[in-house]
């Protein structure tokens, strides 16, 4: 028999038993097609997350306090030495009036207390987006010491305190993520290969048969991995209809405070590179099952499952 | 054809399926193996396709050691051994046709020609009308054929036939012995493990008698049955290994 | 004891298992049943266990129609009826202790109780032994004895056994005959299904021929073979039913 | 048979067959065991979201801002007015020496605005703990009112929208946490009825062989219930273990940012009742299962799975 003859004859083999065999197919299906749900979620929810703190990081700015008495060619020199560093025209000046109406907008709760602090009770700023990440930790320092040490310069708030705790919070979540996503990945291993083990215990009186017959173990195995390999094909795109079907769900009958909820979460849905490395894990899954399964040269030498 | 020397096997629970048993048998005789059950014939069957393995002694088929033979070896071995199992071992998930085709199958026959020659199997054992049937549709003496075709499909050149008729009526073990006696004379070595003194004596022929694993009796009968479509012999009628004169079959081994 | 009344069975797939059988078998009669392969009988015997329920016609045990009993009933149906089953149907995770104890056990003998039991009637198959085996660590004619030994422990009412001595040689199938009629005269009733002729020839009592799913001769043998430690029949004889008269029974059924 | 009898029965037959296929009897209770210690995670984890939300709700208070100019007489009259619904002794006076130390202490990088606003750049103020709930929303609202309105007070700072940041949060979290638990939950149920159910199939051979031979239901089923309830009770078992070490382990080799991870998600352990619902789960498990895969009544009368 020719190569292609005998992998003719794997996937001939393989589907007549996944349609005669169907109840223990779909089980094996269902069991992979949730793994990689499950899978799917993960990336989902922790792609969102990654997608808002990037966000928060974006929003993030480094600003630099002006004293009330520096002078316009101060907040020009200031101007310069920041856009050296930063880029020419990344830095947003923020007058006193502005810097107010923010407070009021941002707080609006603590807004009384400006009245009593006189006219222009906060100072000029200039506000720099800290994405600027060309410069290396050690130099940023230093050219933050020299802006702080400027004479027009009140203080220097470089936000440190609170991305510390934004990226504290980050990692809350990832390690959360990654904690529930690690357990899950064993799980849908230790599951699958279980369904697949129990499988083969049923075929073991079957693949004693076709030993004893003059079968090579080319011919035994070949069709259980295409098996496999097909189980796990249809369970991963099984998976990827349920995240499909799923993902519209959420959208579709959420009140508002769920809708919240759901778009942090879930906003936007895996693309397709990620989509299909899910579709090959299924596969990998339902192949790696069967292989793993069959591994043992004494398996089918007893009729006895143990 | 088949050699052993010296063959012993004892199974892991200390039991005794095979003591010290030598015997040569040459290409194309037809050889019946008899004895009280539990007396090892299985066991001598299963150490020449190497379902088990001598603990003692060897085994050569062709030639060659059964026992060193490589694990990715044995299934070309075994292709070359056609076997009817005592308890048939058909795969219930498969029709008879797949059961009796499963070899020339994977030997890379078409699907026209694995029909034909299923068919063509099936019709000698009169089972051609039930090839879609699964095995747990059909009666025990059909099953019983099933695994006989199984056995002959591939034109093997050693069957080992372990009481295939003991779950057939005269007349249709008469016709399975008539279709053995036919490719026995086509050159096929024949085992035939089998109770029915009856048949062995009516037909012949050299006969091992087994004992509590021991061989006790290797003999030559008289009264040789010949296929009705044989015309002459194909293969001469090798000589006795054994010196023993023939003897009154039914008297042998009383004692269980 | 045991009556069909005008009993078919057709199996899914189109096929005659029984084709309009009626007949009557009275307490404490031993009854051979025989017919070429496929001929009816192990569906007969499923029908009075009922494994298989008739498509038309009724089966009556013990006066009662096995067909109508409720699912919850048939369990204490089959307590009364010891079934050597054709394919042997042992248990293989169990030991030949535990296949054979099985209904002692759960009908509330104490352990010892069925050790004793079970030791005794192992013996009477020649196996007390190989209590603690299991089942794929026997030759085919042990399994065999073990499956009697099951059917046998309970001291059924009814003792249907399916080819029991198919894969055995001729001096157990003896031994297990004489059981049989051991066991027959202390009222069991008994359906022997076998190919085995001489052995009916043998024991003579009542054969029924199957063909093709029909009843075709219900005869009664001579020659009353009876068990050594038969002083006098405990049963009277049953009239035959049928008022065919003893014939050649190896010249019956030849057409497959 | 006595049911005492027939209890003991299934107990020694579910022991043996337990020994006797002690291979698939293990990945049974692994499987339990997995879907249990998952619950248990999931617990622990929310757990301990939970005590940090109250722990922050705790520390919520609401804040009356007093003006510059109360007198001593105002303040007294605005403590009892609050005391009057939050109970006595409840309400916390801050002087504005004491608003400045806590604002510099909890923003030090505002600090130097303080500088510019003179001396008491903070007003005095009230703070009361927000968990005397026992106001209804309506009531609450009508005293918050009369409260802004007395001439003394310049300010009632409700601290509503950081509260409804807050439990957006734990919303988000727990909403999170809960959508995977009731995944993990229904991949635990499917687990283990599709490892359960594959078992059965093994079995049925068996089954049908005691069916025939004259066994009732009862005597068929019981050990196999019997069996499913103790791999589901040593599942429990073996998770709280599971749980217990990766608990220990978490505390013992962790650095400092996974320290503050492991302190916020696992800080307290699982307290002894909920431990017990745990094994009661898996017993409740592995029961289920046997039952379920044994229901059909069909089972067992054909050799052949399908
Ligand atoms: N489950 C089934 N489905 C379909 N056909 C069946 C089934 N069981 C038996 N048959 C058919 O019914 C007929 C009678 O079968 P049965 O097993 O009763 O024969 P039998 O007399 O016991 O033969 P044997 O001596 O070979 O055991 C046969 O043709 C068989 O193929
Ligand atoms: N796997 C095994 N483990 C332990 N003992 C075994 C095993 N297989 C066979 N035996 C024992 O070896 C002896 C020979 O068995 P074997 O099957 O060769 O007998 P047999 O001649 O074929 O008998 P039968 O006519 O009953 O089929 C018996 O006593 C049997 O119990
Ligand atoms: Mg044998
Ligand atoms: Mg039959």
């Amino acid at each position: 028999m020719t190569f292609l003859q005998a992998l003719r004859y794997f996937f001939v083999e393989a589907s007549s038993n996944l349609i005669r065999s169907w109840k223990i197919s779909l089980l094996a299906i269902l069991t992979i097609a949730v793994s990689v749900f499950l899978g799917g979620v993960f990336l989902i929810v922790s792609g969102n997350l990654r997608l808002l703190a990037d966000q928060w990081r974006d929003e993030n700015r480094l600003v630099v306090y002006l004293r009330p008495e520096a002078a316009e060619a101060d907040t020009d020199r200031i101007r310069a030495l920041i856009e050296e560093v930063s880029g020419t025209g990344s830095a947003e000046y923020v007058d006193p009036q502005t810097a107010e109406d923010r407070f009021r907008s941002a707080f609006p709760s603590l807004a009384d207390l400006l009245e009593g602090w006189g006219d222009q009770p906060l100072p000029a700023s200039f506000e720099i987006p800290t994405d600027f990440t060309a410069l290396e930790q050690g130099s940023l320092e230093g050219w933050l010491k020299e802006l702080g040490a400027d004479p027009a310069v009140q203080m220097v708030d470089d936000d440190r305190d609170w991305l510390a705790q934004l990226d504290g919070m980050i990692l809350i979540i990832e390690g959360l993520a990654s904690v529930v996503g690690v357990i899950l990945l064993l799980t849908a291993v230790f599951t699958i290969s279980s369904v697949i083990r129990l499988t083969a215990y049923l075929y073991q009186d079957e693949i004693a048969v076709m030993r004893l017959v003059g079968a090579t173990e080319f011919f035994i195995r070949g069709p259980f991995y295409v098996e496999g390999l097909l189980q796990g094909l249809a369970g991963g795109i099984f998976a990827i209809g349920m995240l499909l079907a799923g993902h519209g769900a959420l959208f579709r009958d959420t009140d508002g405070q769920q809708q919240v909820l759901a778009s942090i979460l879930a906003e936007t849905f895996l693309p397709a590179s990620q989509l299909l490395l899910l579709v090959a894990l299924g596969a990998a899954a339902g192949l790696g099952g069967a292989v793993l399964s069959l591994r043992k040269e004494s398996l089918g030498q007893t009729a006895e499952p143990e | 054809m088949i050699d052993l020397n010296q063959v012993s096997k004892r199974y892991p629970g200390g039991q005794v399926g095979l003591d010290e048993v030598s015997l040569s048998i040459p290409k194309g005789q037809l050889v019946f193996l008899t004895g009280a059950s539990g007396a090892g014939k299985t066991t001598l069957l299963k150490l020449i396709y190497r379902e088990e393995m001598a603990t003692e002694g060897y085994v050569l088929v062709n030639g060659r050691n059964v026992s060193s033979l490589p694990a990715n070896k044995v299934p070309y071995l075994r292709r070359t051994i056609g076997v009817v199992f005592q308890s048939f071992r058909l795969i219930p998930r498969k029709t008879v046709f797949e059961n009796v085709s499963y070899l020339p199958r994977i030997l890379g026959l078409d699907h026209r020609e694995q029909k034909k020659l299923a068919y063509e199997t099936l019709r000698r054992v009169g089972l051609a009308h039930r090839m879609n049937a699964f095995p747990m549709q059909l009666s025990g003496g059909e099953q019983q054929r099933v695994a006989v075709a199984r056995a002959l499909i591939n034109q093997p050149d050693i069957l080992l036939a372990d009481e295939p008729t003991g779950n057939l009526d005269p007349e249709l073990s008469e016709e399975i012995l008539k279709l053995f006696l036919e490719i026995n004379l086509q050159g096929t070595t024949i085992i035939f493990a089998t109770h029915d003194r009856e048949l062995i004596t009516r037909v012949g022929r050299r006969v091992l008698t087994l004992h509590q694993g021991k061989l006790v009796r290797d003999q030559m009968l008289p009264g040789q049955m010949l296929p009705d479509s044989a015309i002459q012999p194909a293969v001469e009628e090798p000589a006795a290994t054994s010196d023993l004169g023939p003897a009154d079959l039914a008297k042998e081994e009383g004692a269980r």
